[in-house]
């Protein structure tokens, strides 16, 4: 009862009308996620090629169409959904990824170290085309192969930035006063090191989001993207480049909602990252 | 030096923008429009196109066919040398030819070339072509630049050729970014080659590529991308040059047995497609609609109501899919490649029409490498696949309908009567025999539907109105425009 | 620089409040704060953590955060500082105002060399030439005793010692001949011997530069070595203002006299062996070290280092053994051996009859059960994103001691009220605490599970003296009802002198000396047991001020500071 | 520090052989024949069963793939990479060689923009504070949500064709024309900075944030030195580290990355390299770019962990 009225007002300090606003907006696409088959929309995938390319304004379609004709508003919202799965479905692989292997190598050290940091660099040496093709020769293309190509490689961000917190942390009193007072290794990375060193952690995490998106684009040219005329976000803005001089709304409306969306979610990590952090508020220096 | 001819009014240097870049040359199983381009440039063969894509001699002063087509004799010119000053005989034609024939040398006229008996070389200038079988349309597989006559040293282990009897030598490669020419003095008609110079720049993207027109880096670009034909044609200093090129069809999978296999279903897709759509949304607009066997208007042996033998008629269709046992429809993979955006544009406009009569595709699109392999392995059940023909000539059909397992056929498609006909056509003495022949070929083509045409793309060059006497080749012919760099001015 | 017979005041600070506004909200950590100090003389500056001394001094040279704001008058000089421009402060600030950083480990840029640092001090100052910055870095250096100048000089601060760090610091702060130069707790972060060193250092730079002085601390010992008078504050306010000495001897505000009555003792000059050992008594030994060692491996370039070498130590039940000696001894180290953070390189450890080297690792750790510890610096051991009240049940949760939520809510509650704190309190978080909350948390975490044997890792080296008292009464208290052993480490030895049976000496990993306390402290055999008791601060101005007197002329007459 | 660096030197080793061998079997599970590539193209003709023996004999793929493994290693330990499948005329080292500079001149342009302009960038964020940070944290958001393409056609359009100011692309070698060379780097460099300049800004306001809450900023205070002077000698160089991580690691990444500006603005760089060498299968010069780029790789965070040492002597060793 107590504690939830602390973090309450530990939520409540960490707000402010900027982040509201993004919190809003992520509530309003993860809504229309939802709901979009219930607002009746056109097809998505409906095509209508004499109406190909039309502009804002259009009758019928509010955002115009694109070069099969289909309803950009419909794609834009239909897109929200593979694009959030998609993206975060990736971040969170990345996340898990390289949590675990920073984590273990920073916080074990010696030979678990070079393990696993060696790993990483050799995710990290391999250029993405190389690799993305290496897993879809693994995993046969599909939106399942997609979020683990990009986890995979996403995930070394993650691990040098936990590896680097941890050896850090590592050292600190009450890491070892977590041992001496009986939890075991695991526990102690999971419940003491973990919450300390994940400020940074969630700050990476909308950074990741947006060049997962971007990503998402370019690996569909290896046939792993998301497999038209399924609408995303990324592909979307990587077709309407074609007809970027005719239809310039085909690129700028997609990466509008793309940069918004990649926006929104950083200024909520901004709240969940003070949220969590009981010392946040206390005055700095200068 | 600069030519005596040359006026104050001609600039001596012409400069290309091309679409890819050329890692090597070798003309026999050169197919890229880069790499022909190049090969017409460098190389000649006894015969070339012209502007309107006639047969005319080119290294051979004259040809005769025999009677029955089974021989022909060529004349070469006197005195030809290939650009490094050594002679060319008819022993090179000979040497050449006769790579050309064999099977594992992968030439492009290889098919064509296999029928080849014997080259008899009675002196230098004279060399006579022997085949097995009657071949009508012989000397147009000659004319391609694939047949370009090569220097013996082109024969070694690897093969490549950058020296040749063609316009102009290559002085310098800069590997991937571009390449100079300047004129070769050796060449027969040099006094018709109105460039000292000619530097060819690799701009693998099209936007790039028109960019670089459009800032006037380069005179002439090839492939001139389908969104950008209306911004070359509002700019008063360009020309655009299209032509009707390659085909796009879609093929199919028949040896798995199931519905592809039934020719009504293949009749039923072919009948269903809404072919203005695919001109569309593929290539804006700018292809035309191919509703029968690909034989160009221009052709003799076009026939106007074969030509609409797969006009759209949807009822029609599903009318062919219940008798085909097919009446709830059925599901296939959709092949195609992300690499080439037409190509999977092709395939998004398709995918509605064959849901219209219950055919529900997914899409298979990866890489251009991955797809090739999946077609030539029949791990497909519908394919989208754009391809020319070798020469203008309907017999090039053959390709498409019969031979080894390939990546652009229908796996496992088998029609002896129709490579009868084919073979007939090749036969046939006139001209009326032969258009009665592939009529025939035509009906046969829409009633088994070895490939579903859908349309026939334009292939654009575009350039500087300074460039003159340039001329995009109609046609499966497009590729070889760069015969018509000779005799073609810039001004300066 | 300035006349040193002249006395007039060089600070005058009349109703200095300080308030702060984080979002929104205002708090007026000062109030009224009035004092004044004379030119060459040191001002002390007292009070109980969080009493407000340290805004007050950094109010007056502007370095407060932004979200401060100040009103109230404070002249230096006869000028105003406050509501002086930045630009004025600035220039006023290193020749004016010379200011000591309390933590000597991380006040200096880690990234600069010694030369580096003093060279942008002196041109801040305005010297130009390089030849004369030179000069003038070596000659600060000597100044404060900083051996090897020259070579001083190209070292960056984390290859000098605590000690060098902090004379560096203080070379730095007089760098621009300061009238006035502010030390806020310049020795709390140093062992003894070197803390001595420090304030003769101070001391000798007055007399030569004729600084005034205003001097913060917590340790009453160390006021009663450097100060003049005293100003002695409680939440925000100035309680009690005199003469040093005045203040020592009749103590007007009852804060004063409850801060003065928390001062542990040592008594110097006392009876030997007063008191009988319990230690002698009792031959129930819980713990025994038998010829313990551990060593540090090396890395790059870095030599291991024996940090314990070959210690003999038995603890009887029920009993306090003091480990003292200076920093890099080992005592943490042996600490550590005993809670199993740290493998012996060699030696045996017996708990309860039971060599735990002998043992596996499962058997080790039952072994251990019921041993604890406290850890040294309150803030890091404490999980500064767990609620406290998660904290101290954890080892009983861990052990499946409790039952449910509720039932480990109310043993929080309890824990807490046995360390005297509220029991309300188990949602707060470490940061909400004061040092001595935090330190008294650590505590109940360790008697938690009622252990046998408790090691207590300086536990109130980071506390003030009124703090520090009540932590030391509630561990007397608690060890007289859990019964427990305890092994105190310290480097104070007053607190030893209070609080232990038996005192173990230690130097770079040996033992030195042993014995009981009375015997030790007061009748020390080694020359370096006698150097620690020497060094230890008394808070007596009379008594201190001779005894720093007469270690200055020895150490005149003897070799040059060395830390 | 010698042994340090060979000890990372001989591990570099080890992880080069791991990522050869990783990419040998990937290429050759990889469907896509390189001989059927070669031989044909989108409007092929039948390649006959002969001509693919052939040309698969002439690269080598009708060996056991464990031979071809080991010759491939035996040729590296020669430093023979061996020559590409497109043609027996390149040379994969040498090819790489001539392609590998004018990646690197990119990226390192492009790396060069981010520290000018990012670190300012973000030490200027978490120095004002308040609407300039949050103004600065939404551009460095849309820095790194842009597609590099769409920035690069934007940049061809607006400053190439309508103000003319810089050729529309292409490539010009620096000692036949330095202005004309330096010209065409510009847009390019400028649109691939973009998202790591967008990341260091991001970075180095983070790391000041932490910096100008450390002792010694209040130590260099009380010196009496101005501002300006504490906050670029105190507060920015010590906030450099994590600046320095996150560039090598960035700088590591967009050497195999190029290729969609260096499609816009025909760049003849190793980034369409790669992917031309993918799509054609030509194993030889994909393995040889893998490897180097691993190389650089290893030789980048070699340099990062040096410079950490240079910039923290706390971290020398
Ligand atoms: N930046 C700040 N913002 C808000 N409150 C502050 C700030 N700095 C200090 N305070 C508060 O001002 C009060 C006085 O702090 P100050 O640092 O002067 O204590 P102190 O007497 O020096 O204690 P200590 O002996 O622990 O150093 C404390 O209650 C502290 O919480
Ligand atoms: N993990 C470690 N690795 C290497 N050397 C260490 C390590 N921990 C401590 N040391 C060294 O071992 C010696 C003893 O350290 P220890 O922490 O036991 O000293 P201490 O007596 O507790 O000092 P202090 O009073 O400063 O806490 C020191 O020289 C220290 O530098
Ligand atoms: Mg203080
Ligand atoms: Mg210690």
């Amino acid at each position: 009862m107590k504690t939830t009225s602390r973090s309450v007002r530990r939520l409540r300090r960490s707000l402010n009308p900027v982040r509201v606003g993004g919190a809003l907006f992520v509530l309003v696409v993860v809504i229309v996620t939802i709901l979009v088959p219930l607002l009746g929309l056109p097809d998505p995938q409906a095509q209508n090629i004499p109406e190909k390319l039309g502009g804002i304004g259009t009758p019928g379609h509010p955002l115009g169409t694109d070069r099969f004709g289909r309803d950009l508003l419909s794609r834009l919202l239909h897109g929200a959904r593979i694009e959030l799965v998609v993206s975060i479905g990736a971040t969170a692989v990345a996340l898990v990824v390289g949590v675990t292997l920073g984590m273990l190598g920073g916080f074990l050290g010696r030979f678990v170290e070079t393990i696993t940091m060696r790993t990483v660099d050799v995710i990290l040496a391999f250029p993405p085309i190389v690799l993305a093709l290496l897993i879809v020769t693994i995993y046969g293309p599909g939106i399942v192969t997609l979020i683990v190509t990009m986890g995979i490689l996403f995930s070394p961000r993650f691990a040098r930035l936990t590896y680097g917190q941890v050896v850090t942390v590592r050292n600190l009193e009450y890491v070892e006063a977590s041992r001496v007072f009986g939890n075991s290794t695991l526990r102690t990375m999971l419940t003491v090191v973990l919450p300390n060193v994940a400020a940074p952690i969630i700050v990476q995490l909308p950074l990741t989001l947006a060049t997962s998106i971007l990503l998402e684009s370019g690996l569909s040219y290896l046939g792993l993207g998301v497999v038209p005329p399924t609408p995303s976000w990324g592909l979307m803005v990587a077709d309407g480049q074609r007809d970027m001089i005719a239809n310039p709304a085909l690129v700028a409306l997609p990466s509008a909602v793309i940069v918004a969306t990649i926006l929104a979610f950083g200024l909520v990590g901004d709240i969940l990252r003070d949220w969590l952090d009981p010392r946040r508020g206390m005055a700095s220096n200068l | 030096a600069p030519k005596p001819t040359a006026s104050n009014s001609t600039a001596p240097e012409l400069k290309i923008g091309l679409s890819a870049d050329v890692p090597d040359l070798k003309p026999s199983r050169d197919q890229g429009a880069a790499a022909m381009m190049l090969d017409t440039m460098i190389h000649r063969g006894l015969l070339g196109y012209d502007a309107k894509g006639q047969v005319v001699p080119a290294l051979a002063e004259s040809f005769k066919a025999s009677a029955d087509n089974k021989s022909f004799t060529f004349k070469l010119r006197k005195d030809l040398k290939f650009s490094d000053g050594s002679a060319l005989t008819s022993a090179n034609v000979k040497k050449t030819l006769e790579f050309l024939a064999t099977s594992s040398s992968g030439a492009k006229i290889g098919a064509t070339m296999s029928q080849l008996a014997s080259v008899d070389t009675p002196d230098e200038q004279t060399a006579v072509v022997n085949l097995k079988n009657a071949n009508v349309a012989f000397p147009s597989y000659l004319a391609d630049t694939t047949a370009a006559i090569l220097p013996d040293k082109s024969f070694g282990a690897q093969g490549t050729s950058w020296e040749g009897a063609g316009p102009f030598k290559l002085d310098k490669t800069q590997k991937g970014v571009s390449f100079t020419f300047s004129k070769n003095p050796n060449f027969y008609d040099a006094s018709n080659v109105n460039f000292d110079k000619a530097t060819v720049t690799v701009y693998a993207d099209g936007q790039a590529r028109l960019n670089a027109l459009l800032a006037g880096d380069v005179h002439l670009i090839d492939f001139v991308p389908w969104e950008s034909f209306d911004r070359v044609k509002q700019d008063a200093n360009l020309t655009l040059d299209p032509q009707s090129g390659p085909w796009m069809y879609l093929h199919f999978n028949v040896a798995k047995g199931g519905p592809l296999a039934n020719e009504k279903v293949r009749q039923a897709i072919a009948l269903a497609v809404n072919r203005e759509n695919v001109a569309k949304a593929a290539f804006s607009g700018q292809a035309s609609v191919v509703a029968g066997a690909p034989i160009s208007e221009s052709s003799p042996f076009y026939n106007a109501q074969l030509a609409q033998g797969w006009k759209q008629d949807v009822a029609k269709a599903k009318q062919l899919m219940a008798e085909a046992g097919y009446a709830n429809g059925f599901d296939a993979v959709l092949l195609t490649s992300s690499q080439y955006a037409f190509h999977q544009d092709t395939a998004l406009s398709v995918q509605p029409d064959l849901a219209a009569i219950g055919i529900r595709t997914t899409l298979d699109s990866g890489d251009w490498a991955t797809r090739q392999q999946k077609a030539a392995e029949g791990r497909y059940d519908i394919a989208v696949a754009g391809s020319a023909g070798v020469v203008n000539d309907p017999s090039f059909l053959v390709n498409f309908v019969t031979g080894p397992a390939a990546n652009n056929r229908s796996y496992g498609f088998d029609d002896p009567k129709l490579d009868d006909l084919l073979n007939k056509g090749l036969q046939a003495a006139t001209d009326a025999d032969r258009k009665a022949v592939y009529d025939q070929v035509q009906e046969r083509i829409i009633q088994t539907v070895p490939f579903a045409s859908l349309v026939g793309r334009s292939q654009a060059f575009a350039y500087s109105k300074k460039l003159s006497g340039f001329a995009n080749i109609p046609g499966f012919l497009t590729f070889e425009s760069g015969y018509t760099l000779v005799g073609a001015r810039l001004q300066a | 620089m300035t006349d040193p017979k002249d006395r007039s005041p060089i600070l005058t600070c009349r109703d200095l409040t300080v308030t702060f506004t984080t979002e929104g909200e205002s708090t007026e950590v000062t109030h009224a704060v009035s004092f004044e100090l004379k030119r060459g003389r040191t001002l002390a500056l007292v009070g109980e953590s969080g009493s407000g001394k340290s805004v007050t001094a950094m109010s007056l040279v502007g370095l407060l955060p932004g979200t401060a704001s100040i009103t109230g008058s404070a002249r230096f000089d006869g000028e105003e500082l406050i509501g002086a421009t930045e630009e004025r402060l600035r220039s006023l600030r290193g020749s004016g105002i010379g200011v000591i950083f309390q933590e000597p480990m991380t006040a200096l840029n880690p990234v600069y060399t010694v030369r580096a640092l003093l060279r942008e001090a002196l041109r801040a100052h305005g010297m130009h030439a390089e030849t004369q910055i030179r000069l003038r870095s070596v000659e600060l250096l000597q100044l404060v005793g900083m051996p090897d100048p020259e070579k001083r000089l190209g070292f960056y601060p984390h290859q000098l010692s605590g000690g060098q760090r902090q004379r560096c610091m203080i070379a730095l702060a007089i760098s621009g001949n300061p009238g006035l130069l502010i030390a806020d707790e310049p020795t709390t972060a140093l062992d003894v011997t070197v803390q001595a060193d420090i304030l003769a250092l101070l001391r000798s730079l007055q007399d030569q530069l004729g600084m005034a002085m205003l001097f913060i601390t917590h340790d009453m010992g160390v006021v009663a070595e450097v100060a003049d008078s005293v100003c002695v504050m409680k939440d925000g306010r100035v309680v009690e203002q005199s003469d040093v000495f005045t203040l020592f001897r009749s103590p007007d505000q009852p804060y004063t006299r409850d801060l003065l009555a928390a001062v542990p003792e040592l008594h110097v000059s006392g009876p030997s062996a007063d008191e009988p050992s319990r230690e002698e008594a009792a031959d129930d030994v819980v713990l025994e070290l038998r010829s313990l060692s551990v060593r540090y491996p090396g890395g790059f370039r870095r030599p291991p280092v024996m940090a314990v070498d070959s210690v003999d130590l038995r603890l009887a039940r029920g009993t306090t053994v003091g480990l003292v000696g200076e920093s890099g001894s080992g005592k943490s180290t042996i600490g550590r051996v005993i809670v199993g953070l740290v493998e012996p390189t060699s030696g045996g450890l017996v708990i309860n009859g039971s060599d735990l080297t002998s043992l596996r690792p499962r058997q080790r750790r039952a072994a251990r059960r019921n041993v604890s510890i406290v850890f040294q610096d309150p803030a890091s051991s404490l999980n500064p994103r767990s609620p406290i009240g998660k904290t101290v049940v954890e080892p009983l949760v861990r052990r499946g001691a409790l039952r449910g939520h509720t039932e480990s809510r109310r043993r929080a509650g309890s824990l807490l009220e046995q360390v005297s704190l509220p029991a309300s309190w188990i949602d707060r978080y470490p940061h909400e605490l004061s040092g001595g909350q935090r330190q008294r948390i650590g505590i109940a975490r360790a008697i938690a599970v009622e252990p046998e044997i408790l090691v207590a890792d300086e536990p109130t080296s980071a506390l003030d003296v009124s703090v520090q008292a009540s932590v030391l009464e509630l561990l007397r208290e608690l060890q007289e009802r859990m019964h427990f052993s305890c092994i105190f480490i310290t480097h104070d030895l007053a607190v030893v002198d209070n609080l232990a049976d038996s005192v173990v000496v230690l130097q770079q990993g040996h033992i030195v000396e042993m014995g009981a306390t009375g015997q030790v402290l007061r009748h020390p055999a080694e020359p370096y047991t006698q150097r620690l008791v020497a060094a230890a601060p008394i808070p007596d101005p009379l008594v201190q001020k001779e005894r720093a007197a007469s270690r200055r002329s020895s150490r005149s007459k003897g070799s040059s500071a060395s830390t | 520090m010698t042994r340090f660096v060979l000890n990372r030197l001989l591990l570099g080793v080890v992880l080069l052989w791991l990522v050869v061998t990783v990419v040998f079997l990937a290429l050759h599970a990889v469907p896509g024949d390189p001989a059927a590539i070669l031989l044909g193209s989108e409007g092929s003709g039948a390649v006959t069963p002969e001509a693919l023996a052939r040309v698969r004999s002439q690269l080598g793929l009708d060996k056991p793939i464990l031979v071809q493994y080991s010759d491939y290693l035996a040729g590296l330990v020669r430093m023979d990479f061996g020559t590409s499948f497109r043609s027996a005329d390149i040379q994969v080292l040498s090819y790489i060689g001539d392609r590998l500079p004018k990646t690197l001149e990119l990226v390192l342009m492009a790396a060069l923009i981010a520290v000018v302009v990012g670190i300012p960038t973000g030490a200027l964020a978490a120095r004002i504070g308040g609407l300039a940070d949050t103004v600065i944290s939404s551009l460095t958001t849309l820095g790194i949500s842009m597609p590099v393409y769409v920035i690069g056609t934007v940049f061809v359009l607006v400053f190439s064709l309508q103000m003319g100011w810089f050729p529309a692309g292409g490539y010009t070698a620096i000692e036949a024309n330095p202005s004309a060379h330096f010209m065409r780097l510009v847009l390019p460099a400028i649109a691939l900075s973009f998202g790591i300049t967008s990341v260091v800004a991001r970075m180095t306001r983070s790391a000041v944030l932490e910096t100008v809450a450390q002792d010694w900023v209040r130590t260099a205070r009380s010196q009496g030195l101005p501002r300006s002077v504490v906050f670029r000698r105190h507060v920015i160089r010590n906030s450099l580290n994590p600046v320095v991580t996150t560039l090598g690691l960035e700088i590591g990444s967009l050497l195999g990355s190029t290729v969609l500006i260096e499609r816009v603005f025909t760049w003849p760089g190793m980034g369409s390299l790669l992917v031309d060498s993918v799509n054609s299968r030509d194993y030889p010069m994909v393995q040889g770019i893998v490897i180097v780029i691993a190389a650089l790789f290893i030789l980048i965070n070699l340099i990062v962990d040096i410079l950490y040492g240079v910039l923290d002597p706390r971290a020398r060793r």
